[in-house]
């Protein structure tokens, strides 16, 4: 039992802490946001240089064998900047499904260039009526002879915009909310009869509304196995609510340590805000959700690499309470920043505004609560 | 005690209702033709567009009981937009403190809707202790006019108002709430400029307002100079009690039922999730005792008793109140809560809804934040004044 | 629309409260409840004298026609002394179904003495397994000729150690969770069969576990119709849950009001606890949870005078928010009064106990938040 | 990082749980010859009998996983009841400060269970301001004896001890962190009076302590005079990550789904009831994180850090996981948490439930208020001490 970092871990970690206090201070990133792609195309450049996109793929396809630990170390960091660089959407989401089920035609094809950073894909999941429940798919998926014909609509697809390929999970058979009959297929971004939508979201990033009409993709393209497209699908999921709540763990000690410095140096009725006894104790419940946070975190990844099945109950745990712990520093954090705390012009608004997209991912504090119910 | 209303009270409800119904917007109706017809006809009902006016000042003269059922038929009815800064703000300040002069030559045009007014009192740097003040209005040495520098922040609106009414400091020689000023100037004129705040939900309806050697005629001096705290203090816990909302907070439940009910769950919709409903329940019984909350104060009014510091606990249940309709809003649009802007991603509803949470932060911290309202409640309703804070 | 007490009700008020203030200290409260029958027999005697008893039957009963506003008045009294005669049991509980569905004879023969304070009556309606659920009645009632033979068990019958009658609740038809089949009976405390096991409760009063094996009832016993008992039951147990709130809103001030004078007394780390913000911001939340049970009290007392079937929602919330306030109220008195709320000594301790109590009689917090999600 | 044990600590928890497990009560033995039997197999396995002494004391000097493994044993093994004050408390304070004389005297019987010890700190009046104390310690003229006057509150089982290690004061010139004495005598002597405290539960664990007139040789005293709050100062952080009990809670939270299971509700159990089986797992989830605070606690301990002002989280969160059991014990007994008493009234877990609850209120106040833990983290982790406090 030990909670100590590698050597090589640590050095990731200084290294992209260095990167965020260099390039990501507020009006940067809101200069990066407001921009199309909504990212920094250098800074993708750098981190595929730095190996940063690498890191969990095996070193059989350009990889460099890492683990659930190395994303956080790299997740936690960028959340202290806010990072824009769509890493969830291709290291851990796409490439992260091609990793699982793709076969290895398909890893030689697309994880190096992922890797390089010269090709982007995302993961397609969720749709309209499906909420959070990741076995709801009505997008359907048709043989026809060598290929298959799909049609519906997925929505929210984070960095949809840039991805080169997506990753579409389908219902090739079974009900619209069966476990089976899921499959998951690689599917070009310009194959005709798909439409993308594309809009920013709450925090700065981009997701899209993906339309298929009859949209076509060779058998070859299938990631997975027909109809059990499910497992892989729920595996990257808690992959990604992983790397989210890394970046969530990251954000929340910006945000109570910045309220902690804020209140010290703005006075009110002749005292620091910082010298009131209320104030004081709010920030040591905030700091102590932070904490409380990172020992889940560090429990739901460390359990997840020793036997994913066991972990799935604390992953529960761990998105709960991050959504919920969260939003609660976020909501103070504001509160004790005052009037300026509801602007654009303080870091801590944007921090609380990503927070606040995290809980809507991959199923919020209800849900995931829900969930741990059942075991 | 007695729940029903008297029959003349009834009787005010309906005839209320009635000019609400008749008086709709049309269909294909210019929408400020309407809104000013509106208040014309309002005022041929015997003071009805100042509601809160006295009757001397051409107000209604209503009862508790019926500015309470006013309130609760324009949440439900479709009315014209109406602004609080000339009409609810300035004016009973105007009326207790302004000259016949000052009344005759500003209250006609607030109630004619054709001055838009904005409010100048928090300053950068003060957050909710409102007297500590650093504009500074320097009277000129033949004592005609003065000259104000300084800035003030989140002045709503200040972007399209056209008068303001200020407070600013004419002396800092002794405690901080003496030797204010309250001054009204236009706001068109040079050494006035205006910058958006815009907040998280990324809308702009604040400003910072920077003064640079303004000149203000010493006539548009409301009362003494020095005395301007004392003319606004009275106002703060009127306004708070108004900050409570909860006419609308009741329509905005209604329509977050509705809008939870339109998002399909398994067989059911979001109102049949258990936690869900739960959180929806819990904030309707919230909201169900301080309506009672507020009626027990306003009989206390209409009793004679003053107004006191319980409108804080109605500031702070019902701010909360509107806090907790907003974040279920965002938990109902699910997966659609992190769309921004105007794209109608999702649901109806989810478009703003996010944004209208953020937003809302605001609530516990303009007007005097929970905190301060709390320290409120401690010293004057409980007491908590003896020996050293600590 | 008006709050005002009328003059009769002040007066009322105003004895009430003089009774409680010269009767009931703490010791002197200790020693009434802990020795039998857990109430002092003089005092019972002197509400029948001074007419409390009969408040809210009518006339025509021997009562003086008042309503819940009346027995409001007097409970909320009660609440600041945690008063231990049995009214609510007597006048709310047993009187009450007698009042609202005996039959002339019925009433001319127990009500009189019942306000005379000569006999006693309580309300056996729950049962082990019926938890919260008025409506589930395993209790069984069979007819055999002009007569009744009852079978079962009933649980936390209050005040059963001295009721010379209980109203029994009982099923005549239909399964146990039906509404409908759901019969009253006044049974006598000395029936041959009925047993009771009589202990004390958390808050120093006294209950009962009642067992009925072949209990024998005159059919001319019934109160109400056979099979629809439920109504008067429902119609019962919202008046019991008006009063028990009554009774709560009064303890709570107690409580948040001995709290604000305490920390004002006790000096610690140089200062008295009141100095505190964390405590002060504390009592706030007390008082206003005090103010706001107060205001849903009014509102559900008055609507249920205006019309019973409207006020039912209001009910339900009342009951949910007086569980979960008094007890709020009840562990902030006690944690503010630092190891001594915690003892014996101070009352306090004694008002959270009964707040506690309450919040388990007609349904919990939880229940009625369930119940209120039916609206 | 590494979640798994490694190849020794597996071998370290069957060699534990061995251990308990042969010598656990058999049917018939009399539990107090068993007890002291008991403590003698685990002083041959190597000082198990006293786990937390060091090894040149006669501990075992596990590692501090080894330490975590023994407490989550013990958590779910039938052991015998053990009391912390003589082995816990003043042991390790005799270990630091103790002359040898005093630690030859002393630490044997405590180490065989044979002397009750308790903790005189608290007085009445003083509450989580442990320093603020008033018992007097007057040096005889010959510097022969001390003589004891003043009263201590809150003392557990006082009333079964029989000696005392009491904080009192020799000195009140000075802060009042200075001139404090630490001193043990005798319970068992004229001039001592011990009255039960009977707490909200029902139950008497606690007292209040007088003493008259006490006689105490200066030999009996700890160290140097005035310098008794450094000595009992360091063991408080220690007790407050002891308080937190986590290992136990986890017990008691799979007891208390247990016996939510066993409360029929329609055709489930209360545990299919959707609020209360949310409490459950919300209680859960914070257990669940609370045990990997303490563990990256002990990590850093481990690690060779001190255990600082951390534990006060555990503290916090720790006792306010154990106060939730208790609430949802008391709502799982239904109409039967009113019952008092040993009546056997309803559910079996039921009896005692609500006396437990009343008395886990006792949690958050003693061993430091919550609120006074909460002033130590402002103070100590997040550094918020500048200005004056208000």
């Amino acid at each position: 039992m030990n909670f100590e970092l590698s050597e090589e871990q640590k050095m990731i970690q200084q290294s992209v802490e260095r990167f965020v206090q260099e390039n990501y201070d507020l009006p940067k990133r809101v200069e990066i946001s407001s921009k199309d792609p909504g990212y920094n195309k250098d800074y993708w450049g750098s981190m595929a240089e730095l190996g940063w996109l690498g890191l969990p793929f095996n070193e059989e396809d350009g990889g460099f064998g890492g683990n659930q630990i190395d994303t956080l170390v790299i997740m936690e960091q960028f959340g202290k900047g806010l990072v824009l660089e769509p890493f969830l959407a291709n290291v851990v989401l796409g490439g992260g499904a091609i990793q699982m089920g793709g076969s290895e035609e398909l890893k030689r094809e697309i994880l190096p260039s992922l890797i390089e950073g010269t090709k982007q894909v995302t993961l397609a999941y969720a749709e309209q009526q499906s909420r959070f429940d990741l076995e709801d798919v009505a997008t359907s998926a048709r043989q026809e002879g060598d290929k298959y014909i799909i049609n519906g609509q997925k929505s929210m697809v984070l960095n949809a915009e840039s991805a080169d390929h997506l990753v579409v999970v389908t219902r090739t058979s079974g009900g619209q909310v069966d476990e089976e009959g899921i499959t998951l297929f690689l599917v070009d971004s310009n194959t005709k009869g798909l439409e993308k939508q594309n809009f920013p979201t709450v925090d700065g990033l981009r997701a899209s509304e993906i339309t298929l009409e009859n949209v076509e993709v060779n058998t070859e393209r299938m990631i997975g196995d027909i109809d059990n497209g499910f497992e892989i699908l729920k595996a990257v999921s808690n992959n990604g609510i992983l790397a989210l709540c890394a970046e969530a763990v990251g954000a929340m000690e910006i945000l109570y340590k910045d309220t902690v410095e804020y209140t010290q140096q703005r006075e009110q009725f002749d005292h620091p805000l910082s010298d009131f006894q209320v104030l004081q104790h709010r920030m040591v419940d905030m700091f102590m959700e932070y904490e409380q946070c990172k020992s889940l975190l560090f429990r739901a990844t460390m359990e997840t690499i020793q036997d994913p099945k066991m972990a799935q109950k604390t992953i529960h745990a761990l998105k709960h309470l991050i959504g919920k712990s969260g939003i609660f520093v976020g909501e103070n954090a504001v509160q004790l920043h005052g009037g300026m705390g509801v602007t654009e012009e303080l870091r801590i608004g944007h921090f609380f505004k990503r927070l606040l997209v995290i809980d809507s991912q991959f199923g919020n504090a209800d849900f995931h609560l829900d969930k741990f119910t059942d075991f | 005690m007695d729940i029903e209303l008297s029959s003349e009270d009834l009787a005010f409800r309906d005839e209320v209702r009635a000019f609400f119904e008749e008086n709709k917007i049309k269909e294909g109706e210019d929408y400020f033709s309407w809104r000013l017809g509106w208040f014309k006809k309002a005022r041929e009902k015997g003071g009805w567009d100042v509601p809160k006016w006295p009757a001397k000042f051409g107000g209604p003269g209503w009862t508790p009981t019926q500015h309470y059922i006013w309130e609760q038929e324009t949440a439900r009815a479709t009315i014209p937009f109406d602004l609080p800064f000339g009409l609810g703000m300035l004016a009973p300040i105007l009326m207790s403190y302004g000259s016949k002069e000052q009344q005759e030559r500003f209250m006609p045009d607030i109630r004619d809707r054709k001055v838009n007014w904005c409010q100048g009192y928090s300053e950068p740097g003060a957050g909710s202790d409102l007297a500590n003040l650093k504009t500074k209005a320097v009277l000129s040495d033949d004592g005609s006019y003065y000259t104000v520098n300084g800035s003030k922040i989140w002045t709503t609106l200040a972007h399209v108002a056209d008068w303001i009414f200020c407070l600013t400091r004419t002396d800092d020689s002794g405690i901080k709430q003496q030797g204010i000023t309250f001054l009204l100037f236009p706001m068109k004129q040079e050494g006035i400029e205006v910058k958006p705040i815009i907040t998280l939900g990324g809308s702009h309806t604040v400003n910072t307002v920077h003064f640079t050697d303004v000149k203000v005629p010493v006539e548009n001096r409301i009362g003494e100079e020095g005395k301007g705290w004392t003319y606004a203090k009275g106002l703060l816990e009127h306004e708070r009690t108004g900050l409570a909302g909860l006419s609308k907070s009741l329509v905005e439940v209604e329509q977050l039922k509705e809008n939870a009910r339109s998002v399909q769950r398994g067989n059911g919709t979001l109102m049949d999730d258990s936690s869900y409903k739960s959180k929806v329940a819990e904030l309707e019984i919230d909201l169900m005792a301080t309506e009672y909350t507020e009626l027990r104060s306003l009989a206390n009014a209409a009793a004679g008793e003053e107004l006191g510091p319980e409108s804080s606990i109605l500031k702070l249940k019902g701010t909360e109140i509107k806090q907790r309709i907003q974040k279920l809003t965002v938990e109902a649009s699910g997966i659609y809560s992190s769309a921004w802007g105007d794209g109608g991603i999702g649901f109806p509803f989810a478009k703003g809804g996010t944004g209208g949470y953020l937003n809302s932060r605001y609530f516990t911290i303009y007007g005097g934040a929970s905190e301060v309202q709390k320290d409120v409640i401690a010293k004057k309703v409980l007491g908590l004044t003896k020996g050293s804070k600590k």
